[in-house]
């Protein structure tokens, strides 16, 4: 179904695309929700259901709860539109635009004569799950770590600390 | 034993005391001068050495006086090998009649490092003496280097206000056509290695070596561009008048009187001698040389305000006649040429020795601020109007036999060169009466005269280079025989190589 | 007897002459004058004793002193020899006696002076140096006496050193007269080749016997002549002796009476048969001769210095001189030679003792009535002038004179190619001079002693000064009594005397020529007795330049400082002097002076464009390192944004540089 | 169903990636950077399950995994210093005052 793959991934880069242009944070959390959506679909595609379902539950989920519960920290949204507009002036974003499609183009031209081969067959949870705690044992391990130190740090900076010079 | 090693060696063994006991004296301010009388006792020695030589019995019946020879470097065959002529003694008591003076008159003022200079000034007279008796080449490029070195440190170091650049004139140009000497040296054996197939610097050995033309005429021009630089012949002059008017009295009395000659010795024993038909084709242009130089000499000297200079340049202009007469082809200019340097070393360098001591009391060679000197020193004024009428050829003087017996040989080879050189004449007149009538006879002038004349010693001593000037243009003839170079082909006796086969 | 006392004529003099010179500031100025005197003296007792001893009884051939050879060559000696023969007695003579009276006066005139020892040493050493001249019988012993006595004209002239006009006289006499004298060296030195000998006697034998060829003889003939001319101050050497003013009186008058300048009418006299030799040379000679002397006395006639007057007409009776030499009557040269030496001694003398007593002024115009004050002396002048003018029969100049002119009215002279100029031209033209003689010596005469006084005169001649005026008058007055024309008196003494072998051939000569010969002085007298002596002259102040009778006779203007001189100052020293201006650098010690310069140049260009290289490359390196770092600072600004960029440039450029390669 | 080829899913990585590398050259604010960091480390996630797919392999998966940890982490990281920059009175969240940071 290729319409489907199209829709996919057309929505994830408009999807992308919209988070990096928009003014007001809320606006590009949601945008950006819906482009771990549009992502979780080519996923499903590629045969990795399993893959789909932590993508919606923890980036749209629980990271994009993350980023509103910061927003709501903040505060108000209307000056920073302002600054926000000031900041994204042509002259602002037309190097790294250009930066980016360089880049961009340069990948698309090195991978164009990808081999296509037949479809992929879908990877199940169970496959993962074996993989996972067989020879990748330690890749859990060290995403323990990680998430450890992530903790650790988050819990650390945003102590609230009384000012000390 | 012959005297001859003993008459090099002195002077600088003389030097080398003076030095030493001049470095020992714990009170340097103070004269005694050690330094001084230990040169004049060298001096002295000297003298009586050469009287004995002179009054030697010849040792072999040939027109050579004498004979040194001893191995020095035998690989290369080298010797240490002197011989005496008429020229070479003649020229030998030239140099000692002029130093005595220069050692009375003009050294005891000096006052720097009196032993050092007294040391240069004695081994300067040891390369000359040398110089006019080494008949190996090597031996004779040897003391050429050795009078040069000291010579240069004494401009350097005794000269006057612009004595740097005089001293470095001086050296470059000498060392320069020094280091063509000793490639026509060089050149001479090599060759005559490649003919006979063993290595000699013998001086009779060379002169036999068979040579082609154009060889000939390279090597005789290596051999007349250095001393035609010492001489000095008119390009190459330019050294002349700074060293001279530059140098100190006595080391001006030593170049003009004495290391000129050794350019016109240089020329008679070994362009004449060795290169016979080259130095008779090269004599048009030779002749040319000298004549240009007895002219210009003359009328730049003419041009001078200072007196050391004007005398340098008249120096230029005596000793183009003495190149003319070498070149001449004849006896009569070789001996015309000898009488003109014996001449003008006395003539010359008692005006130097005047300069100099005028120099001494006014503090400035400058004609135009000295004048009038008769009036407060008659008897010095007298003695520098004799020299200077001396050099102006007078006839009845030295200068004027060798000029006349020059131009009486030139004449016979081209009567136009000898006219222009008989003008060189007139324009000596001009610089003569110049000179006398600029410092002597002339108005008074800035420059506050000395009040006294100079002491009687003294002027007996000038007076004694009068008589020897007088007695060389009345009675020239026994100076004429007597200085008459020796072939080098009728060398015999002892005095033969005898590492011939080796 | 003879031999030893040849050497001693020049000897006393000479030791006179060195031992003054020696004794320079010691010996009292009041024995020097005697002391040369005595010298001198008795060099003229020596040389009037060997004129009795020859004279009495005539050798057959001259006496020869072979002194010392001087030189010996192959081919050529030279030796200082003497030789004594009429001639040579006739100069030894006239120098040592006129010399000698010379002398005498000059020891009272240079009393005062501080530097007589100089003086007489130079005065006795020209004596000896033309003694020597006179008597060598070698040529190139007599070029030492011809040099020598051109080194004491130079000494003398200058001898008031402390005025430079006189020293630059004294230097243009000197170096005029070296001008010939190198002719002169050139001409022995062509005879000398030629020959193979200087030796006078050998050389006249060579010459007649036809050893030298015409041409080369021809070329002696104009080289030696160049010399006399020189020295005698003929044209175009002329202007020398007029400057030679400068010296002290008695220096002038030996050099125009006794030495010097009769010098080179000896040398042709001597070498007469050499010049009879070349017909061409000898009548350019007397051209010249002829020429000279009417220059001369016309410049005699405007001149106001009266020393000076007496220069140009010293030059104006050489002129005879040369004109009789030219004639081929050189017998008759050297008579005019002893009178001019006796009565222009006497008149310089005289001179000098009027200029001493009015104070040392030597215009004329600035004299007048010097009769009454001083009639000693004014007799002596004009006893002096009488023989210069030639008054008849009184004087001995009428004699010499008289010979002079009557011979070459009947002389010819060949121009060459079979021309020739007759005598009767130069005969007329020698009597005009003649007649200018008399006029301008008879217009001294009466402008300084008639009229009325026009200044103050002051003391009295000393004794000593007059005796030799007293001599020479008198030897003015008679000298000449030893030669007369045939027409007075068959008296051939003088001639004879000379030269016994060729006596002068007397043809009958018209009587009208001596007539004419004795009016002319009369005239001339005339003349300046109607212009400047009468008691109602016609000219009497001093000459300015206005149209008159003196505009008739010069061109220029007439001041007494008029140089005639110009021509040959322009020929001889004007380029000497350009020579000099241009010869003030040495050429080739300023080219290697500026190669030097240049050199030294280069080296210090090179090490400042090294030092400046290096610097500009290390100062660059500097700034590239310091604005590098500058950037790459730039690029460490802490902002993350800029660190992203950085880092996907670098990975765009990674991959770019991949996918190229 | 119809698979997406793993090729094409490369090629939507990188303009996924671009996009986000844009984002951060962009823009200034830190909270927009933290999002744009996120879309990349999709990219990356992206490119891990298409090769897994393409090679039938579970292992890419696992690194899916792995990536989410690390973005877990780095959101909750970047979020507290943003929260902490906001205490301590920087209200503008500009990235580029960043170079003020004190202490």
């Amino acid at each position: 179904m290729p319409v489907m793959i199209l829709f996919a991934a057309s929505l994830t880069v408009i999807g992308a695309v919209m988070v990096i242009t928009r003014r007001i944070a809320v606006h590009a959390v949601l945008w950006l929700v819906v482009t771990f959506l549009a992502l979780a679909c080519v996923f499903t595609l590629l045969g990795a259901p399993f893959a789909a379902a932590l993508e919606v539950i923890i980036y749209a989920g629980a990271i994009m709860v993350l980023f509103i519960f910061v927003i709501m920290m903040i505060g108000p949204a209307q000056p920073e539109s302002d600054r926000e507009k000031e900041w994204l002036r042509p002259r602002a974003w037309l190097g790294p635009a250009i930066l980016a499609t360089l880049l961009c183009g340069e990948l698309l031209f090195g991978l164009r004569a990808t081999p296509h081969t037949g479809t992929p067959a879908p990877i199940t949870p169970r496959d993962v799950g074996l993989s996972l705690f067989g020879p990748c044992v330690m890749m859990v391990e060290l995403a323990s770590f990680l998430l450890l130190a992530g903790l650790v740090t988050a819990f650390h900076i945003g102590r609230h600390r009384p000012e000390t010079p | 034993m012959t005297p001859l090693p003993a008459l090099v060696l002195l002077p600088v063994l003389g030097g080398a005391i003076a030095w030493l006991a001049d470095r020992s004296r714990t009170r340097p301010e103070q004269p005694p001068p050690v330094a001084w009388l230990i040169t004049l006792i060298t001096l002295i020695l000297e003298t009586a050495l050469l009287l004995a030589e002179t009054f030697r019995q010849s040792p072999d019946p040939g027109p050579w006086l004498d004979h040194f020879s001893r191995p020095w470097i035998p690989p290369l065959g080298i010797d240490v090998r002197l011989d005496m002529d008429g020229l070479s003694l003649s020229l030998l008591w030239l140099t000692l009649i002029l130093s005595l003076p220069c050692v009375l008159l003009a050294t005891r003022q000096i006052r720097t490092r009196p032993g050092l200079f007294h040391f240069l000034f004695l081994a300067t007279i040891s390369g000359v003496t040398g110089t006019f008796l080494a008949t190996d080449l090597f031996l004779f490029f040897f003391f050429w280097e050795l009078m040069l070195v000291p010579m240069f440190v004494l401009i350097l170091i005794w000269g006057h206000e612009d004595r740097h650049r005089a001293a470095m004139k001086f050296f470059l140009f000498t060392q320069g056509s020094g280091l063509l000497l000793l490639l026509s040296i060089l050149g001479l054996a090599i060759t005559h290695f490649r003919e006979t197939g063993f290595l000699t610097f013998n001086y009779f050995t060379l002169a036999a070596t068979p040579l082609s033309p154009a060889l000939s005429m390279v090597l005789m021009l290596g051999f007349f561009i250095p001393f035609a630089v010492k001489l000095p012949v008119i390009p190459v002059h330019v050294w002349l008048p700074d060293a001279h008017t530059q140098a100190p009295t006595a080391a001006s009395v030593l170049l003009a009187g004495i290391l000129l000659k050794t350019g016109g010795y240089g020329m008679i024993r070994f362009n004449i001698m060795l290169f016979p038909e080259a130095a008779a084709h090269f004599a048009p242009v030779a002749l040319s040389l000298g004549v240009a130089g007895i002219l210009y000499g003359a009328w730049m000297s003419c041009q001078q305000n200072d007196i050391k200079r004007l005398i340098a340049y008249s120096s230029i202009s005596h000793l183009g006649f003495v190149l003319t007469g070498i070149f001449s082809g004849s006896q009569a200019g070789m001996q015309g040429a000898i009488i003109q340097m014996l001449a003008h070393g006395l003539s010359t360098g008692a005006l130097f020795l005047i300069a100099g001591s005028l120099q001494d009391r006014m503090h400035t060679r400058d004609m135009t601020r000295i004048g009038g000197l008769w009036a407060t020193m008659p008897r010095l004024s007298g003695a520098g109007v004799f020299f200077a009428v001396a050099s102006l050829g007078m006839p009845g003087l030295g200068n004027f036999a060798g000029e006349f017996l020059v131009l009486f040989a030139t004449w016979r080879v081209s009567p136009p060169l000898a006219i222009l050189a008989a003008t060189g004449l007139v324009l000596a007149a001009i610089y003569a009466l110049k000179l006398v009538n600029g410092i002597f006879l002339a108005p008074a002038a800035p420059a506050p005269s000395p009040t006294k004349d100079v002491p009687t010693p003294q002027i007996a001593i000038l007076g004694s280079l009068m008589i020897f000037l007088v007695i060389l243009g009345l009675y020239p003839r026994p100076f004429i025989a007597a200085s008459a170079p020796s072939p080098p082909s009728v060398v015999t006796g002892k005095g033969e190589p005898n590492h011939a086969h080796p | 007897m003879t031999e030893l006392l040849l050497p001693l004529t020049v000897l006393a003099p000479l030791a006179a002459a060195v031992i003054l010179f020696l004794s320079a500031g010691r010996l009292p100025a009041r024995q020097a004058g005697p002391l040369a005197t005595a010298a001198v003296g008795l060099s003229a007792i020596i040389s009037t004793l060997l004129a009795v001893i020859v004279l009495s009884a005539p050798p057959s051939a001259p006496i020869r002193i072979t002194l010392w050879n001087w030189m010996t060559l192959p081919g050529f000696p030279a030796e200082i020899a003497f030789a004594l023969d009429p001639l040579s007695l006739l100069m030894i003579l006239i120098v040592t006696i006129v010399g000698f009276l010379i002398h005498l006066y000059a020891i009272r005139y240079m009393q005062n002076d501080p530097d007589t020892a100089r003086f007489f040493g130079s005065m006795t050493l020209f004596v000896a140096a033309m003694l020597v001249l006179v008597l060598s019988s070698d040529l190139l012993c007599l070029f030492i006496g011809w040099e020598g006595v051109g080194l004491c004209s130079w000494l003398l002239i200058g001898f008031w050193y402390t005025d430079p006009a006189n020293t630059a006289a004294a230097r243009k006499a000197f170096l005029i007269t070296r001008t010939g004298d190198a002719a002169l060296l050139c001409g022995l030195l062509l005879l000398a080749t030629r020959t193979g000998t200087l030796r006078i006697d050998t050389l006249l034998q060579a010459v007649t016997s036809g050893q030298i060829p015409p041409a080369p003889l021809t070329a002696v003939a104009l080289l030696l002549l160049t010399g006399a001319l020189a020295k005698s101050a003929q044209i175009p050497f002329q202007s020398w002796l007029p400057d030679a003013m400068a010296g002290p009186t008695p220096t002038s008058a030996l050099i125009h009476a006794a030495t010097m300048v009769t010098a080179g009418i000896y040398l042709i006299a001597r070498l007469h048969v050499l010049f009879a030799a070349t017909p061409a040379v000898m009548t350019l000679m007397a051209v010249i001769g002829t020429l000279t002397l009417l220059m001369a006395a016309c410049n005699a006639l405007v001149q106001t210095d009266l020393k000076r007057i007496l220069a140009w007409s010293t030059v104006s009776q050489l002129g005879y001189m040369f004109l009789a030499l030219g004639t081929g009557i050189w017998q008759a040269a050297l008579f005019h030679l002893m009178t001019h030496a006796f009565f222009k001694a006497l008149l310089f003398l005289t001179a000098g003792a009027i200029i001493e007593r009015v104070r040392h002024e030597r215009n004329i115009f600035h004299m007048g009535g010097l009769l009454r004050a001083t009639p000693g002396l004014a007799a002596a002048f004009l006893t002096g002038a009488a023989a210069l003018a030639g008054l008849p029969l009184i004087t001995a100049g009428f004699y010499s004179k008289e010979l002079i002119l009557s011979s070459v009215w009947q002389a010819t002279f060949p121009v060459g190619g079979g021309l020739a100029l007759s005598g009767h031209v130069l005969w007329s033209l020698a009597l005009a001079g003649a007649f200018l003689t008399t006029l301008y010596i008879f217009r001294c005469f009466f402008i300084v002693f008639s009229g009325p006084p026009q200044t103050e005169i002051s003391g009295t001649t000393p004794r000593l000064m007059t005796i030799p005026l007293a001599c020479l008058s008198l030897l003015s007055l008679l000298g000449g009594i030893v030669e007369m024309p045939d027409t007075l008196a068959p008296v051939h003494l003088f001639t004879r005397m000379l030269d016994p072998s060729h006596p002068l051939p007397h043809t009958s000569d018209p009587a009208w020529l001596l007539l004419a010969g004795a009016l002319t002085p009369i005239a001339g007298l005339a003349l300046a007795w109607t212009l400047w002596g009468s008691a109602n002259p016609v000219i009497r102040e001093a000459p300015v330049p206005t149209p008159g009778a003196h505009r008739v006779l010069t061109a220029r203007t007439v001041e007494s400082r008029w140089r005639p001189g110009i021509v040959p100052d322009a020929l001889f020293l004007r380029p000497l002097r350009i020579l000099n201006r241009i010869g003030r650098y040495d050429l080739p010690d300023r080219l290697s002076d500026s190669i030097s310069r240049a050199l030294c140049r280069a080296s210090t260009l090179a090490a400042q464009t090294r030092t400046s290289l290096i610097a500009h490359l290390s100062s660059r390196t500097l700034r590239i390192t310091r604005e590098g770092s500058l950037l790459l600072g730039r690029m460490q600004n802490g902002r993350v944004r800029w660190y992203a960029a950085w880092i996907a440039t670098g990975l765009c450029a990674t991959l770019a540089a991949a996918m190229l390669a | 169903m119809t698979a997406l080829p793993p090729g094409d899913a490369l090629l939507l990585a990188v303009i996924l990636f671009s996009t986000g590398l844009a984002g951060i050259l962009i823009r200034r604010n830190l909270l927009f950077m933290l999002m744009s960091i996120d879309i990349m480390l999709n990219a990356a996630a992206l490119v891990f399950i298409a090769a897994g797919a393409k090679w039938h392999d579970a292992t890419g998966q696992v690194m899916f995994l792995m990536i989410l940890a690390l973005a877990a982490t780095e959101t909750a990281a970047g979020l507290a210093i943003i929260l902490r920059l906001h205490a301590r009175g920087r209200p503008s969240l500009d990235a580029d005052t960043g170079n003020l940071l004190r202490g």
